[in-house]
């Protein structure tokens, strides 16, 4: 009997051996789509490390001087040597603006009252006007952020500055210069790691059942975990590779530090994108046709996962129906184990919640596709 | 009968028979339109706040106050130090750390100035910015109060600044987003029915039944698009009226400026799409290409981050990206007010994508090897 | 429509198609009368699916010439899908659109008008025994009239020549002679019918044999003149005495 | 002896209106046997096989392949059967070899353990071992597919259609590969529409729309031909037939090769003299009419048209 059980766990390890070996050709073979598996993350990743940003610089805006006098000048003066700013010289009466606005010409307008000069050595004190085009309202109150700084700053330097004054001195703690890649690339890595994953697996099994070569299988001691796995492992593999590009072109390309354990990381990422990919293959699982499955891994996860995953939009904000729907998209906690693994140096003790519910995810759905596994042709 | 009404009759038979389909690409993204618009807010309410005040006075306790009543701020812990204060940002219990010197109050009344620190965890950048902003302006309040305090009748000096938003006062996210995600529904769904749909026929062999016919390419390629061109037209039509039902948002502008650009912007959209389809052998790759491309345009259609933002090069490419004009045009028409000048340049850029994508993929669709 | 007064449906001469070092049709010469059932036989691999992607203008000949319907293969592709009509064993029609639909589409593919398309379409289904299932998908149709429909569907705007590419496998005995009829019928009307067939008997019933070896025409002929040259009766010992030397079988 | 394939009362229908595919059939195979399903397109064969191969759970009835019930003991039966299904279910994208030690492995076997099954078709297979499955011949791919299905030397085997599509000549070559087969004991199910494949066969079942018309040996069945068959030539096929019909006293006459074939009560004397006259005074000239035995083709035509009398 134990040689028995011996032979047959070593036949199925042979199986599982050829299947992946199969999948690999199956994979190695269509160049086209090979290509774009391996381009598509690391292109992705690095054009949005380069590109994507919170930053504000020189942003147009229009300084509507009514005053002209050398408190204006200076003034202006001030904001061009910003390098948040490029003043634009055509001065527009105040009734153009708006339509300054809506060419998209400026993002910005600054309006000086007549009377600057006369009023601050009267009375010490003036009102200017910000007008910032709200449509995009995260620029916009950054804008009035980096204006406001500048004209406190001109005024106290100017020592027309009130007594008692609290200034805030501000430092920004893990990524001081407040860049763009830190922020998103381990939010798009989530992101597209995630879509990848489940677009791989999800059309793999479903399209041995259009070509008619799963009915060959089912009609083999193959057995279903054996079929799971060697679908899985394949595109396991080459996610890996993927990853290692990730990384690799995001600390030298993006200058983007792992500040933490890089094989915390790792291990961490291999079980994130064995959730996803098991994901894939229950989509593939419970549909009938490849349309249909990319339809639902591509429709049905795309804006979800750029919306839910946090790096968007803050989780906290969403209402609690919502936030139930974020803590069930694995990217999610993905974003959050890259983020301060990376960027913060965090260790496993902080991160085993977050461990703990991915693996949970991945149990739960490989348990679902061993239950939703059709061993038989008939429709369910 | 020529022939165009007649290929369009099959292409709507088959999109009506494939109910999975159908309700895939149509019911899923509504539903998602209705739900997730609930995640745009990028309006923070509890921002963890942990302070370490050392001056422990009058002064310190009522900035201190002053910070937590804003509605903003949620105190989370008084630290005892600025090490024990960092430990909680490290955990992520905490996002700012407040941190008053001893001799805060002393130095304010003596010196007349007075610094505070603060510590923002700037790993998400959007709520770093938008919190220290926050605190930065309860501070000057406070300020302001404090020299009222000491110089009772004094008017503050200074320049003060007041600052108001255009076309979108109240700062609404959902007025400003909700177009724009809608246009990125579209342009998935659009994408991905035109592109995988020639593959299709090119995998199941019915395109040699085609070719054989003395159909011509372009009645072909249209016939491809305009069903899901229009079926794309649905699918923004129930996105206008799920915004209005459930999020109140009324495009302010034209809204047949809104059909009309939008009705190009998809001709554009499709022919990348058939384009895609014309170069894949299978609905596989035709899928990740697709999806390689609708991922960069998106990203880097100014929505989500500004293209004001980006590197100069970057907003060079931004202008060959349909989604950064649809993405303008929405916000020129539903929050502009905008008329047809305003948005021409757009309009004239979409249309020019939407030429040459078509007649590529005409060129490129091959009846004969 | 015909321009030219040439008396062949179709003409090749030394027509080849390569792929790379691959010759998959080497030089082949032949013609078509008008009006004739030209059956074109050959192994699986000779070179038959090959030769009829060029004469139907769906793959441009490496050399040679031809002429289908009086146009040239290379040049007038489109007026050859014009005049021709085209059927295979599978693929020829659309499984999710119902009989009615079929036929409606491909009809109006060739720009028939409206009212001719109906009284046809009625007269058709009527002839098939096809009237309870008009409506149905042609997906849910037995093989047999799937075929029937498919071959009616291909001559339904009376083209000069009519390629059928194995229209016959997989169907029962009845309805295959019953298919035959109809080609019978289409022949009659003057319709230049080319036939690709498994079945050999089906041979027998054709004006004219072709069999293909190894990308070359290997024999063509009526069906008694090969039996004769090869001294045997049957056409299953013709096809089986030039097939057998075949040395591609793989390709 | 037990039976290698046993099913009693075997029913399958498919969708809400529950069209039936395959209605109460039961068949006994004896072990070692070359079994064949002959019908067209549609008539239930695949229905059949994927219920034995325990692919689809019967409606109604049970079945047994080697002893073991198909639906419960289905985990044996992947274990000890063959299957190569109708349409070419191998990877497209994989050579020959690598689908055949796949298969191999898959079976927990290697392409050398078994050779000596293969080996007859993996001769003609071996100069294309490199080459992609996709990119062989209609014939090769059979072949294939058979050696695939062969390779863990099942006890029974099923062939669904495994002909059609495939040339006359290679046809042959397949059918003679399943006789040799047969040497080794393995049992083989195996469906065609091509009745001529129908005498290569031990026995055969005919079956049309779901439901069995005749079991036996080929030669019982045509032996059992109730009616006279001849066969009749007079110029073209066409004018023959069109005579042929205007005669009374014939039961059916129809087109088969060369020959149209009249099928006369098997009491009717005299019958040959009055065909040919009759043809004669219809204008035919070269008149041939000659006494014909009948074939499975024959036979299936009786039975269908006889159906829809």
């Amino acid at each position: 009997m134990a040689t028995q059980g011996k032979k047959k766990r070593s036949a199925h390890l042979s199986h599982l051996l050829s299947f992946v070996r199969k999948e690999f050709r199956h994979m190695l073979r269509d160049r086209k789509t090979l290509l774009i598996l391996f381009g598509m993350p690391v292109v992705q990743v690095l054009l949005f490390g380069f590109v994507l940003s919170n930053e504000v610089k020189e942003t147009r805006i229009i300084v509507v001087d009514q005053a002209k006098d050398a408190v204006s000048q200076a003034l202006i003066e001030k904001i061009e040597a910003s390098s948040y700013f490029t003043v634009l010289t055509d001065s527009l009466p105040p009734t153009g603006i708006t339509d300054a606005f809506r060419s998209g010409r400026i993002k910005a307008a600054l309006v000086l009252p007549v009377d600057l000069q006369r009023d601050l050595l009267h009375d010490g004190r003036n009102t200017v006007q910000i007008l910032t085009d709200a449509t995009d309202i995260n620029l916009a109150q950054t804008i009035e952020g980096y204006l406001t700084a500048i004209i406190t700053d001109f005024s106290l330097a100017d020592g027309m500055a009130a007594p008692y004054v609290i200034a805030p001195e501000t430092r920004m703690l893990y990524n001081p210069e407040l860049r763009g890649a830190p922020n998103f690339v381990p939010g798009v890595m989530a992101m597209v790691l995630l879509l990848v994953c489940v677009m791989m697996t999800a059309v793999a099994i479903v399209r041995e059942k259009e070509t008619g070569t799963m009915e060959v299988l089912l009609v083999s001691p193959m057995r279903p975990v054996m079929v799971i796995l060697a679908k899985a492992i394949p595109y396991l593999i080459l996610s890996f590779i993927n990853l290692l590009a990730i990384l690799l072109l995001s600390t030298t390309a993006l200058d983007l530090p792992i500040k933490g354990c890089l094989p915390l990381l790792l291990a961490e990422s291999t079980l994130f994108i064995t959730t996803c990919l098991t994901l894939g293959i229950l989509i593939s699982i419970v549909t009938a046709s490849q349309q249909t499955a990319m339809f639902i891994a591509l429709i049905g996860l795309l804006l979800p996962t750029m919306m839910l995953s946090g790096f968007m939009f803050p989780i906290e904000n969403m209402p609690m129906a919502l936030q139930a729907l974020a803590y069930a998209t694995p990217s999610r906690w993905y974003y959050v184990i890259v983020k301060d693994i990376m960027i913060k140096g965090a260790g496993i003790s902080a991160l085993w919640q977050e461990t703990a519910v991915l693996a949970g995810m991945t149990l739960l759905l490989f348990a679902l596709c061993l239950k939703m596994f059709n061993i038989r042709l008939d429709e369910r | 009968m020529s022939v165009l009404p007649v290929l369009l009759r099959k292409e709507f038979l088959q999109i009506f028979r494939n109910k999975a389909i159908l309700m895939i690409s149509v019911a899923m993204p509504v539903l998602q339109f209705i739900v997730l618009p609930m995640a745009v807010n990028y309006e923070f309410k509890n921002i963890n706040l942990a302070v370490v005040d050392h001056d422990r006075s009058d002064l310190s306790r009522r900035l201190i106050d002053r910070i937590t009543g804003s509605g903003y701020f949620r105190l989370v812990d008084h630290a005892a130090s600025y090490a024990q204060a960092y430990a909680l940002i490290e955990s992520d219990e905490a996002d700012i750390i407040l941190q008053v010197p001893s001799g805060f109050e002393q130095r304010l009344v003596r010196e007349g100035m007075e610094e505070v620190f603060v510590a923002v965890n700037a790993i998400n950048g959007m709520k770093a910015g938008v919190g220290s902003a926050y605190l930065t302006s309860i501070i000057a309040g406070y300020n302001r109060s404090v020299v009222e305090d000491l110089m009772p009748g004094a008017a503050p000096a200074g320049i003060a600044v007041t600052s108001s938003g255009l076309f979108n006062p109240e700062r609404n996210y959902k007025i400003s987003l909700l177009p724009s995600i809608l246009a990125i529904m579209i342009t998935i769904v659009g994408g991905m029915l035109s592109a995988l749909n020639i593959v299709k026929e090119k995998e199941t062999g019915t395109i040699e039944q085609i070719n054989v016919t003395p159909i011509r390419k372009r009645d072909f390629i249209l016939a491809k698009s305009i069903p899901f061109w229009i079926l794309a037209n649905v699918v923004f039509t129930i996105g206008l009226l799920v915004i209005y039902l459930f999020y109140g948002v009324v495009p302010q502008g034209s809204l047949l400026l809104l059909y009309g650009f939008v009705g190009v912007y998809l001709l554009a959209v499709m022919g990348f799409g058939l384009l895609v389809s014309t170069y894949c052998t299978s609905q596989q790759q035709a899928m990740f290409v697709n999806f390689f491309f609708i991922m960069i345009f998106i990203f880097m259609g100014g929505l989500f981050t500004s293209l004001n933002s980006m590197p100069v090069w970057a907003q060079y490419v931004a202008r060959f990206n349909p989604l950064t004009h649809v993405n303008e045009v929405m916000q020129l028409v539903t929050l502009k007010e905008s008329t047809l000048r305003d948005i021409l340049p757009n309009l004239l850029a979409v249309a020019a994508m939407a030429v040459v994508l078509n007649v590529w993929a005409v060129l490129n669709y091959r009846k004969t090897s | 429509m015909s321009t030219t007064a040439t008396p062949h449906s179709i003409v090749a001469e030394g027509l080849t198609k390569r792929f790379g070092d691959f010759v998959a049709v080497d030089a082949v010469s032949f013609h078509v009368n008008k009006g004739e059932i030209f059956g074109f036989l050959g192994a699986n691999g000779a070179g038959k699916t090959t030769a009829i992607r060029m004469l139907c203008g769906l793959s441009i000949p490496t050399s040679g010439k031809g002429t289908v319907a009086g146009f040239d293969v290379y040049t007038q592709t489109e007026r050859i899908k014009r005049n021709i009509g085209y059927m295979s064993q599978k693929f020829s029609l659309y499984e999710d659109l119902s009989v009615t639909e079929n036929i409606e589409f491909f009809a109006g593919i060739y720009g028939l008008s409206r009212d001719r398309i109906r009284t046809k379409r009625e007269e058709l289904i009527a002839k098939l025994g096809l009237v309870q299932e008009a409506d149905k998908l042609v997906g849910a149709l037995p093989l047999g009239w799937k075929q029937k429909l498919a071959f009616s569907v291909a001559v339904f705007h009376q083209p000069q020549i009519v390629f059928l590419d194995e229209p016959t496998g997989g169907v029962d005995p009845v309805t295959r002679r019953q298919f035959w009829d109809l080609i019978y019928e289409a022949a009659d009307v003057g319709i230049t019918v080319f036939v690709t067939t498994h079945y050999l008997d089906e041979a027998e019933y054709c004006d004219r044999v072709s069999i293909m070896v190894d990308g070359r025409i290997a024999a063509l002929d009526t069906p008694t003149e090969l039996k004769k040259q090869f001294g045997t009766g049957t056409m299953d010992s013709v096809f089986y005495e030039l097939a057998r030397g075949a040395k591609r079988g793989g390709a | 002896m037990e039976l290698a394939i046993e099913a009693t009362d075997l029913s399958k229908w498919y969708g809400k209106e529950k069209t039936l595919a395959v209605d109460h059939v039961s068949l006994a195979v004896k072990p070692g046997e070359l079994f064949g399903l002959i019908g067209p397109d549609g008539a239930g064969k695949t229905s059949i096989f994927r219920m034995l191969t325990t692919l689809l759970l019967p409606n109604t009835g049970t079945a047994r392949v080697n002893g073991f019930d198909v639906v419960k003991d289905y985990v044996e039966i992947r274990d000890r059967v063959g299957y190569m299904p109708g349409r070419f279910s191998l990877y497209q994208d994989l050579t020959v070899e690598e689908n055949l030690s796949f298969f191999a492995t898959v079976f927990n076997t290697t392409i050398e353990e078994n050779h000596h099954l293969i080996k007859d078709i993996y001769v003609q297979l071996e100069p294309f071992k490199k080459r992609y499955a996709g990119k062989l011949s209609g014939g090769m791919k059979q072949k294939l597919a058979l050696c695939c299905a062969l390779i863990h030397r099942p006890e029974v085997l099923f062939l669904d259609e495994p002909t059609t599509g495939v040339d006359p000549v290679s046809r042959k070559d397949f059918w003679e590969m399943l006789a040799r087969l047969k040497e080794h004991g393995i049992t083989i199910l195996v469906a065609t529409p091509y009745m001529d494949e129908a005498t290569r066969c031990d026995r055969i079942a005919l079956i049309q729309e779901g439901r069995i018309l005749q079991v036996d040996t080929p030669a019982a069945i045509t032996a059992a031909y109730p009616d006279r068959l001849f066969q009749v030539k007079g110029g073209s096929m066409s004018a023959t037939l069109r005579a042929l019909n205007k005669l009374d006293g014939i039961i059916r006459c129809y087109g088969s090769g060369e020959f149209a074939h009249v099928a006369v009560p098997a009491t009717a004397t005299d019958m040959e003299q009055r065909i040919k006259d009759h043809l004669l005074a219809q204008g035919l000239t070269d008149v041939v009419v000659r006494p014909a035995i009948p074939t499975i083709e024959d036979v299936f035509i009786k039975f269908t048209q006889e159906k829809k009398a």
